[in-house]
């Protein structure tokens, strides 16, 4: 796998079949072949999931439960097994425990909302990681202001993963009730340590809310073996539309659990005096719910366990490593994060030289048809540890191949060139 | 051993009706499953226990009587009964709500009188159906029709405090 | 427009041509032409909001903000303009007052969950009218709860509309904060006289927030002339996809707004100190938004003004008329609200004899394919003031015709002589 | 007449950029309007400003300085003003950013030296893509464009304090 070798094959899985699926990947950018290397913002949408969505709306569509009719039965079978979907995926024990949401954002912060605002107390201490996309890290700032209670940052080893001994100290000095973190970090394509952390933070008595956002789509994920207390994800980034998003946890643990959006749905019986909630996942599912966005994500399920989880990984891990050594030839190239692809899931940040981020991801865009990521990725606390304003980022997919990664350094070398 | 009207801690429906996770990629929806040609649902079957109920009505002394509500809807079934030597001698459903789940009630406890009271723990959503005579029903429609079971079932596990719901 | 001279023509819009677009109404329910009577709970979609979807996962899909590569820019662009779309249809100052959600329930609980923690204080009065949806009800009630407050119930004439009287004199005697009250009733289809109500609350310095779930798909609405504080509705209810709705409210109320979900997109900067916040309407949508629901909901608004909005509202007037005069004719059934279609949009809940609303329901599909909702449609108190536990209820939308009211009573006369 | 480093209440970029609402129906998004076949953003004249500033640095003692961040990048632009008889006399940027923002900020400098303050303010989009030799800029580049506009108008508006924005 060097470049003296050539470009390597895909081993994994069949690009050319998968690319296929993808009819957005047919069209041209500048006139160029379009080389998306932004899965980590959000996925691409094989045509299967885009026919799921057209045939609820063409044959089923009604608004889900409490309707009697055929079409309000169909759509309401479609739902719920949509939640059972996504239950066997992420081996949860039952359908009920299973919420959807808008996005991973809506998932954590509903946690906040409810458990947080419940069970956070003054002097108490949240740990997040230095590494913390936005999401999994203002909510639990703005709690902590409200409760009198504070977030304490994890560090980070000079590796770029996470530093144990810090979180252990931590749970040791300090009253923690929750450690959030991410699954794999969208900056530094870290994977973390979850059993580790897991462990640690149960040993002390705290509660572990995972992120999930960018470790859903790209490995399998047993969130029983997991043993976390919350797990967040998005459909967006796996294939699935917009406008859906999950929180996991325990059935106990949700039922003790106060609802958080209130209205249709979510009640079991509504008087002018008081009011009763629904059973679980009802209870936080308030409103007409996004049926499209549940059947879209099941479809999407469908789609990758296909292709096949593990497949899908030992492709990207394949992908990363090509690009990490094609990337390593690039005088000024710097890459954020560990350099062990086993240590890493697909997404690499960089900087080249002191090329500003957004001028080579405009000019890979417009010289090469390439689109990366520039900014600090909702990663400001990140950013600012390493002592950087902005960031590059290319990010895999399973429709991605090694051709893209080569386009990647051809369109590097462009934009040195240029701004040179 | 009068047992009062309490609500159910655990709604026995909710039980059946769970969305099993395990074992088998669940159930696919074919286009067309849910459908009938012919309506095999409000039939002489259904119609007649719901327009002309044998055991409908309250019982002055029972042994065991429940309630419970079906929370889509809000109907309410009660059942009394009355139980000698661990027989059910009598049986009556009371309450209010739609045609399947009065229906039901009736058939049921037409199936129970005179059986030993562990008859009724035994008791499974496929008997309900054959009682109907129906092959399936949809998801809203099978909480009407295994309302009364559920209710049915929580008055005599009252009787028999021993043998709680697993 | 009596049955003896037959059915009605459709005056106001060619429905014909109408239904054409709306791939669903092909289908056959039981054998039967589908005959959908249940656009008040969700409409269905014209295959012109379903090809913009598509082609916007096709050509466009990128995550919105922050990209600077062709498709983010290009899906940037489209989300944006669906932004000024809305903002046009509403009649809003501009695109920043219009905040994307979920739904109409979501938009609720955001203003009870911002400018509600913050207004509503110990012996305040929230004021909500006898029909509200329980998304218009049980925020306010929990929200009461949360902070010493009360809910105060707005009774209603024998006719079915909203007893002014009785919230001048509330308005009078309690320190009345909001007045929470829905455009039009989704059970009575009764339209509240929104501006009465307006001048009422502002006279007496309360805020009024208007749920416009069932008016913003039916009939024209301006806010500015409107004079609301809040509007809140849905998109799945107007022919877009589930998982959109819409919270309007002026600039400079939403500029004084804490803000509801904290994450990704909704924030200026982060620091592991504090975190300040973007600008509106970002400043409250949080995460990855739904790109897809708006471009839809674009697209569905195109689609209703393409046809009109005064067209509709008339032909649903017609049709709701015609209704009302032939169910007239049925023996044993009982129409709740108002007689005159005038006062009401395009919904009839009714009770035909003792027979209960869900077997009306059931038998109505199963021997005629129609398709009308039975229960308390999310509004339990009502129900409760009324002494129902339940009632059947068609409504009515562009694509339906004269033909569906008829094979609706003949449907009903089938019920009856089934359960009779 | 020394105006100390501030942040603009209102960003002016903003202004520019917000939705119109009124009048027309809006741009639609023809495909391929975003699209250049030819990269025309980095060509000689951008890169020969940004690479070869002839107006960055600062000034020793300004009589109006102004800076202000652009929000989506967190890039900074500073400006300083020295005025004589109300004619802009000497004129430099510092701060950082990307190549679009950096050659925007020199070349509006190079046009507004030794012109009337009153020039600034009459200074629109457009002129500032005429600089920069541009027809057009994406949403997130024209905000790159538009940063040092913004800090001159509001270093030019501190000079003139009854010249405030509208
Ligand atoms: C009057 C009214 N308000 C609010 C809602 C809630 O809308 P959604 O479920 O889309 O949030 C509905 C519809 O269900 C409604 O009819
Ligand atoms: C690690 C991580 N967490 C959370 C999120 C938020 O996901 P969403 O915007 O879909 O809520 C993202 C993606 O943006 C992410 O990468
Ligand atoms: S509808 Fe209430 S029990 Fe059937
Ligand atoms: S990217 Fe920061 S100013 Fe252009």
């Amino acid at each position: 796998m060097t470049a003296s070798l050539g470009r390597p094959v895909a081993a994994h899985l069949d690009t050319t079949t998968v690319r296929e699926d993808f009819p957005i990947l047919r069209r041209l950018a500048h006139g160029h072949r379009l080389v998306y290397l932004d899965s980590a913002a959000t996925s691409q949408k094989p045509r299967q999931v885009l026919d799921a969505l057209r045939s609820y709306y063409e044959n089923s569509n009604a608004n889900v439960h409490r309707g009697v009719y055929l079409l309000a039965e169909e759509a309401t079978e479609l739902y719920e097994a949509a939640r059972v979907r996504v239950a066997r995926f992420i081996g949860a024990s039952s359908a009920e425990e299973v919420i959807f949401t808008r996005n991973a954002t809506e998932a954590i912060n509903l946690v906040a909302y409810t458990w947080g605002q419940e069970t956070i107390g003054s002097g108490d201490t949240i740990a997040v990681s230095a590494l913390e996309h936005h999401s999994n890290f203002v909510p639990w700032q703005v709690l902590a202001a409200n409760r009198s209670a504070q977030v304490d940052v994890v560090d980070l080893t000079s590796e770029g993963t996470l530093d144990l001994d810090c979180l252990d100290r931590m749970l040791m000095e300090k009253r923690v009730r929750l450690v959030a973190i991410a699954g794999i970090s969208n900056v530094m394509g870290t994977i973390n340590p979850l059993s580790d952390i897991v462990d640690l933070a149960h040993g002390h008595g705290a509660m572990v809310l995972v992120d999930a956002a960018q470790m859903a789509p790209h490995m399998t994920m047993d969130v029983r073996r997991l043993d976390a207390d919350f797990v967040a994800f998005t459909g967006h980034k796996m294939l699935a539309p917009m406008g859906i998003g999950v929180l996991w946890a325990r059935e106990q643990l949700l039922q003790s659990m106060p609802p958080f959006l209130f209205g249709g749905e979510m009640i079991r019986r509504v008087t002018e005096r008081e009011t009763t909630w629904n059973d679980l996942p009802w209870k936080f599912e308030a409103g007409t719910p996004n049926v499209e966005g549940a059947i879209g994500l099941a479809s999407a399920i469908d789609y990758l366990e296909q292709i096949g989880m593990k497949q899908i990984r030992a492709h990207e891990k394949a992908l990363v490593a090509y690009a990490l050594h094609r990337l390593a030839d690039i005088p000024g190239a710097s890459i954020l994060g560990p350099r062990d692809p086993a240590l890493r899931g697909g997404v690499i940040a960089f900087t080249v030289g002191d090329i500003h981020p957004h001028d080579l991801a405009s000019i890979l865009d417009r010289r090469h048809g390439v689109c990366i990521r520039a900014g600090h990725h909702c990663a400001q606390p990140l950013h600012e540890r390493l002592g950087l304003s902005a960031s590059a980022r290319a990010s895999f997919y399973l429709y991605n191949d090694f051709e893209d990664v080569d386009v990647l350094c051809d369109a590097i070398q462009t934009a040195k060139a240029v701004m040179g | 051993m009068l047992h009062g009207v309490r609500r159910a801690p655990v709604p026995v429906y909710l039980l059946e009706t769970s969305h099993p996770v395990r074992g088998g990629r669940g159930r696919e929806l074919r286009p067309g499953r849910l459908e009938s040609a012919v309506d095999d649902l409000y039939r002489e079957l259904i119609l007649d226990a719901y327009k002309n109920p044998r055991n409908r009505g309250r019982l002055e002394e029972p042994d065991a009587s429940y309630e419970d509500e079906n929370p889509l809807c809000g109907d309410v079934i009660r059942m009394d009964l009355e139980i000698r030597n661990g027989v059910i001698e009598a049986a009556k459903f009371s309450g209010h709500g739609c045609a399947i789940s009065q229906a039901s009630a009736d058939l049921i406890l037409e199936r129970v009188k005179g059986q030993p009271v562990e008859v009724v723990l035994s008791l499974s959503r496929e008997d309900v159906f054959e009682e109907l005579g129906v092959e399936s029903l949809t998801v809203s429609r099978v909480k009407c029709a295994m309302l009364p079971l559920k209710v049915l079932k929580a008055a005599a596990y009252g009787m028999q405090p021993s043998l709680k719901p697993g």
